[in-house]
């Protein structure tokens, strides 16, 4: 993930929805799109973070102009 | 402090809530009439039994039934070619992780090979057990031995024998491509790492190692099943979540989930391991092929050697500090045990392990393992524990060497609002702080000890907690009392939790409600019972459910008044007129009415709350006595504090407390998987050692409470942190006792013994010196 | 479980004869808390079950200060302790029958099936080897008696052959001045199997201050329970001191063979033989000069 | 050899027959064939205590014994300890004080819990902790269970009437 975005932890990107995000994502970093997606999903193994918050909405989880976004191996709970 | 209150009184702003009334299924359980799934009994029923491999690791060249078949009394015997072929690419979803469904079909049934000793092999059903269990023995099952590897970091090298030969090292959604026995390696980044250590004045680094540790649960695993010739499966079962089985035992068999419905009978322990399948899909088919119901229960040994425990790990931790205690950079790295398949939680264990304490700087690396032991499954919080003792050992190594109090030095860090996990996460409003300053405060903690070889330790924990898909419908009675169906199974008392909070709603006495856990087919979709979150969600979503049957009534009133819905308010517990303070309807009395006031009053809650990053803080306080000719310890005197946001009923609060202490203090003292070639030694309840009631003193508890901030009453979820500290303040206590530190669980007898006898010859050869 | 043949004989030689004449494994049944496991896990088979507690014999629970205690071989624990007079006579022996197992156990477990369970680590047997107990059998070829100590060959072993039924035990009367102890070590505090276990009896002079005699036996340490003649000889006609203790631990010691298995490591249960029977000497000294020992259901006691 | 054993005793104050394999358990001839499902099974080797009964006044684990065994005994369970006029005060001491999360245990305690009291009805804690040592609880952690005992053991001697009906 670091090397796809050159380095970087943070970058700021615009959307509407962590489907824009991605795809926002993808355009600057080619690969992100492959890494935490498959058939317009997140992976199973990826869970998506908005705002300090687990998402169950995954892609289409609204997000805001402000929003922090991270992707987050997925958790096993108990 | 301002928000905290303490040990349960819910802020002494609800009428229900913070209470203790008796639970709902109490008489039940007390008489003895409660059915649990091993009561599960059937007209026309069969025994099935299970053959397991004796063997950690073996190709099945061939499998012979046909003596157990001829067996007078066997009506079926199955193996891994009556399930349906699986692609190699197919996942299952579940909320507690993914899994290739190959991998769950070969735990059902092995087909090539086995992984471990206990691995399900073939199964039987017969007339009765005795027989079944006969017919076991005329089962042959020619096995190829392979080397097997059993240890986690003899696993991880490069010349270990491989499990999985299409398993390739996964790394945040990238496979790498490299054939390893490490299914996923993950890794949580903050700061700048280098600086924060260079910038430390003190530097501690430890390796840590633990057992497997198994949950213990009382009742074994079992599963009745009958496949009608309709298509239709029914599976009676002792589950932490029905929808979790009818998901897996649908997937496993290739049915559509509609097909499978799944009948949560009382559940007689849990704590993570009922949350997979073991035994329904062997059932099913054995069903279909006789035409009878089928019942499976897993014998003791079993449930050791074939279903979860807890991984054992490998945990190497490095803290930085300056020298006013303040942790400047932190380095972890992770390795679990998954047993046979992947999915271990070392990505929990990697969230929770620096999850207490507020450090700039930070790097952690968590590894998934798989060797030749059964596959893990959750337990308690689960991967908290496992790091919890590398971290907490290592704050009180910080605290000796700067000579601070060890309460004061994690105040100095305590993680708090607003504060940055390594893992990215901002926490809200939690409550690490309160639980240390009432540990500071705590009679226990001032109270002096009281003789020799005596020492005191703390240590402070985390978990996460969930929250997840939970349903409530609620049906009003013509009584003025509501029937409450939810989804989670109840397996320690939460029945009673939703219930309270339903009644909170509408004022009504908890003993009004009376809360029903539905199967599949009778209540909405609900997630297990685990994460902390039943009393979290499906509390919440009893709330909701309340308010809908709220709004409704206001309606009822109306028209019962021949008035509009905005002339009538609820107060008190009470349906008021606005304008005529005369007309006042008692919830009793209006339910009274509905017969003649329309359609009947049905409220329903169905929720998916985010699970946030509040989770809940505990520390806890050990006092140990170690006998220094023996290295047997004594547990002396034992308090958890814990933030349960708002305790809606406190005695099963510290009921969750003191269990999961008991559970700690076992994992810290006793309990592990002993392993001889691969082969578990201790499979019973003799040689596995939990903790009796000899080897526990009162578990004292502090309720603290600061509210979830979103939580309509607040609640946090309080089930699972309470296990993470005790084997670190265990730890911490006896270095304060005798001087030793462990670095490795259990803290056997003989394991004390060792160190004090080498702390004995390390002084002496200093005194010659 | 395979199936079998459930025999209650309710005489002795009714019982002796099935045992000579039946065909196949004939399996004796007193409290049934190994035996039943173990056909159960299928490490023993049967094809007749023979159940001694309809037998008088096996039943009797006799005790006289000048003839001594008679144990029937299908007597349970609970029975022992609850005994007053058994119990203040021969505390030793209310050690070890306290903690065989819970309570559940103690309801149905017996000395006599613990000693023919031939368990390295029985709790029962190296209490009985310190109090000089003798195995009472009786045979086709009649009765005869036998040293606890000889009793047991190798782990489930023993000397009974074929058509042989172990009656009852018996113990000598308590002399003047004497003390016995039992303990063992677990790692937790009841329900385990001892790691070590370390029985001692001394007798005293009438000043407390000399062993005229002692007796010690221990449990895990070798492939049978141990009577550690030597370590008790020793003692005899010694001071009573922590030198003379010391010596009789150390010599116990010295015959221990431990074995390491999932229990504990060898060299542990070694190094805890010297220190169980140091504190089991002890014990039996405090009472021997009739000072209070807590035993496991008392308070203080572990 | 594979005739079944037929068998006549008391449980709970009433007489019962049955027949049974001599392979039987107590523990699974009463779940299986009589029905009384409240003695649990937790271990089958007499290591959890969840099976407690108390034959002819004596505590044992149901597993432990042949259902052959109890010809002519007389045999306590669970079910028996309530009586038509309510619970027992064990029982209600167990609801009062949160003495079970899961419960399945909790008839296993209740029966060892008893029987202590029969025997004993001032026992201190020690007493209570190593009485029911053999009765193994992975929810609690034993604190609300020894405390319901006590609480239990004074009510029984604050009433004048024995608690319950006696075996």
């Amino acid at each position: 993930m670091l090397s796809l975005a050159g380095g970087r932890e943070q970058v700021s990107v615009e959307g509407r929805t962590v489907r824009e995000v991605i795809a926002n994502l993808n355009r600057a970093h080619n690969g992100f799109r492959d890494r935490l997606c498959r058939d317009d999903k997140l992976k199973p193994t990826i869970a998506v973070v908005v705002d300090g918050e687990i998402s169950s909405l995954g892609m289409r989880q609204k997000v805001s102009l402000e929003s922090e976004v991270q992707f987050l191996p997925a958790m096993s709970g108990g | 402090m301002s928000n905290a209150s303490k040990n349960g009184n819910g802020n002494g702003k609800y009428k229900v809530i913070g209470t203790r009334p008796i639970r709902h299924d109490g008489v039940d359980k007390v008489t003895g009439r409660a059915a649990y799934g091993i009561d599960t009994h059937l007209g026309g029923m069969l025994y099935g039994q299970i053959l397991r491999s004796p063997h950690p690791y073996a190709r099945i060249r061939g499998i012979d039934t046909s003596k157990a078949k001829a067996l007078k009394g066997v009506r079926a015997v199955i193996t891994a070619a009556d399930l349906p072929p699986s692609e190699a690419d197919e996942v299952l979803n579940l909320v507690e992780g993914s899994f290739r469904l190959k991998d769950l079909r070969s735990n059902i049934l092995a087909d090539e090979k086995v992984f471990y000793q206990g691995h399900s092999v073939a199964a039987v059903a017969a007339t009765n057990l005795h027989i079944a269990e006969e017919a076991l023995q005329l089962i042959e099952v020619d096995y190829e031995i392979l080397p097997h590897v059993d240890d986690v970091v003899a696993a991880m090298r490069d010349d270990a024998p491989l499990l999985h030969e299409d398993l390739t090292t996964k790394e945040f959604g990238e496979d790498t491509g490299k054939n390893s026995n490490i299914a996923s390696h993950i890794q949580f980044k903050l700061g700048d790492l280098e600086k924060g250590f260079a910038e430390s004045d003190i530097i501690v680094e430890e390796e840590f190692e633990t057992a497997s540790v198994h949950q213990g649960y009382i009742e074994s695993h079992n599963a009745t099943a009958e496949w009608k010739t309709d298509g239709q499966l029914t599976v009676w079962t002792s589950t932490q979540g029905a929808f979790g089985v009818q998901k897996q035992t649908a997937a496993i068999l290739g049915l559509p989930v509609s097909k499978v419905r799944v009948v949560p009978m009382e559940i007689g322990g849990g704590f993570g391991g009922k949350i997979p399948v073991y035994l329904a899909p062997q059932a099913a088919i054995l069903s279909k092929k006789c035409g009878h119901p089928v019942k499976i229960v897993m014998t003791r040994a079993d449930v050791f050697r074939s279903t979860g425990p807890t991984p054992s790990s490998y945990v190497k931790v490095k803290l930085g500090a300056d020298n006013s205690g303040k942790l400047l950079a932190a380095q972890a790295t992770i390795a679990f045990a998954a047993g046979a398949f992947p999915g271990s939680p070392v990505g929990a264990g990697a969230v929770c392990v620096l999850s207490c304490y507020a450090i700039p700087n930070g790097l952690v690396d968590g590894y998934d393992v798989v060797l030749n032991r059964p596959r893990s499954a959750a337990y308690r919080a689960p991967g908290s524990t496992q790091v919890n003792l590398a971290v907490e050992t290592l704050m009180d190594e910080i605290a000796v060497k700067l000579g601070m109090d060890p309460i004061e030095l994690r105040l100095l860090n305590a993680a708090e609002e607003g504060t940055r996990r390594v893992d990215g996460a901002v926490y809200p409003v939690v409550g690490c702080r309160e639980t240390l300053e009432q540990t500071k405060v705590h009679e226990h903690y001032l109270a002096p000890l009281s003789g020799p070889h005596q020492g005191r330790g703390v240590a402070t924990g985390f978990w996460m907690n969930a929250g997840l898909k939970s349903t409530v419908t609620a049906n009003v009675n013509e009584d003025g009392t509501v029937n409450l169906m939810e989804g989670s199974t109840d397996i320690g008392g939460s029945r009673a939790s939703i219930a309270m909070q339903f009644a909170e709603v509408l004022g009504l006495p908890a003993e009004a409600v009376n809360p029903m856990v539905g199967d599949t087919a009778s209540v909405g979709y609900t997630e297990l019972t685990g994460g902390s979150r039943v009393t979290f969600a499906t509390g919440w979503a009893a709330y909701e459910a309340a308010q809908e049957v709220k709004k409704i009534l206001i309606g009822k009133a109306a028209l019962y008044w021949e008035t509009t819905e905005d002339e009538v308010r609820f107060e008190e517990g009470d349906f008021v007129h606005s304008t005529d303070p005369e007309k006042r309807l008692t919830f009793k009395e209006l339910a009274g009415h509905l017969v003649d006031l329309g359609g009947p009053v049905v409220g329903t809650g169905a929720v998916d709350p985010n699970s946030g990053v509040g989770g809940s803080f505990t520390t806890c306080i050990a006092d140990v006595e170690v006998d220094p000719e023996t290295g047997k310890i004594k547990i002396l005197r034992f308090t958890m504090i814990q933030d349960a946001g708002t305790a809606i009923h406190p005695s099963y609060v510290e009921g969750q407390m003191q269990g999961g202490s008991v559970q700690g203090i076992g994992w810290a003292l006793n309990e592990e998987y002993f392993y001889n070639e691969g082969r578990m030694q201790n499979a019973s309840f003799l040689d596995y050692r939990i903790p009796t009631c000899l080897d526990v003193p009162m578990i004292e508890t502090v309720i603290v409470e600061v509210p979830h901030p979103d939580h309509p009453f607040g609640v946090r979820g309080v089930g699972e942190a309470s296990i993470a500290p005790p084997p670190a303040a265990i730890a911490n206590a006896i270095y304060d006792a005798v001087g030793i530190r462990l670095h490795e669980l259990p803290m056997r007898p003989d394991r004390v013994l060792a160190a004090c006898l080498a702390k004995e010859e390390a002084e002496a050869a200093t005194a010659n010196g | 479980m395979q199936n079998f043949e459930y025999l209650a004989p309710e005489t002795l030689s009714e019982a002796v004869n099935l045992l000579a004449g039946n065909e196949g494994q004939t399996r004796v049944l007193a409290g049934g808390t190994d035996l039943i496991v173990q056909l159960r896990q299928g490490a023993l088979s049967a094809d007749h079950v023979l159940d001694v507690k309809h037998l008088p014999e096996c039943n009797e629970l006799g005790y006289a200060p000048s003839e001594g205690l008679t144990i029937g071989a299908a007597v349970p624990c609970h029975r022992i302790y609850n005994d007053g007079a058994i119990a203040d006579a021969y505390p030793g022996l209310i050690d070890a029958a306290a903690i065989i197992g819970g309570i559940q156990v103690q309801g149905r477990a017996t000395f006599g099936g613990n000693l023919c369970n031939a368990s390295p680590s029985a709790d029962s047997i190296p209490i009985l080897i310190a109090y000089g107990a003798e195995c009472v059998i009786a045979g086709p070829q009649g009765n005869r008696r036998v040293a606890v100590e000889d009793f047991c060959t190798a782990p489930g072993k023993n000397i009974l052959e074929k058509g042989e039924l172990l009656v009852a035990l018996h113990l000598p009367s308590v002399q003047k001045s004497s003390g016995a102890h039992y303990l063992r070590f677990i790692p937790r505090y009841e329900m385990d199997i001892a790691v070590v276990g370390a029985g001692a009896s001394v007798q005293l002079d009438e000043g407390g201050k000399m062993f005229v005699q002692a007796r010690i036996g221990l449990a895990a340490v070798a492939p049978t329970p141990l009577f550690a003649r030597e370590a008790g000889q020793l003692l005899s006609g010694k001071e009573v001191s922590e030198e003379s203790i010391e010596t009789a631990a150390l010599a116990a010691q010295s015959i221990a063979r431990p074995i390491s298995d999932m229990r504990a490591p060898a060299d542990y249960r070694k190094h805890l033989v010297k220190v169980l029977t140091r504190r089991a000497l002890l014990g039996a000294i405090r009472r021997a000069r009739g000072e209070f020992v807590p035993n496991a259901v008392q308070e203080n006691g572990q | 050899m594979n005739s079944k054993a037929h068998v006549k005793t008391t449980i709970n104050g009433e007489e019962m027959e049955f027949l049974c394999e001599p392979r039987q358990s107590l523990l699974e001839v009463l779940r299986d064939d009589l029905g009384l499902t409240g003695t649990k099974e937790g271990c089958n080797d007499g290591n959890c205590g969840a099976c407690s009964v108390i034959i002819d006044n004596v505590l044992v684990n149901a597993c432990l014994v042949f259902a052959v065994e109890i010809q002519g005994c007389r045999v306590f369970t669970i079910e028996g300890l309530a009586s038509p006029e309510g619970l027992h005060p064990l029982q209600q001491k167990f609801l009062e004080n949160a003495s079970l999360q899961c419960g399945i245990c909790t008839p296993g305690f209740l029966v060892a819990a008893k029987a202590l009291l029969d025997h004993n009805p001032d026992p201190t804690e020690h007493e209570v902790r190593h009485w029911l040592a053999g009765n193994l609880c992975r929810c609690t952690g034993y604190d609300k269970i020894v405390r319901a005992v006590l609480k239990a053991a004074e009510v029984g001697r604050e009433t004048t009437a024995p608690a319950g009906s006696s075996n």
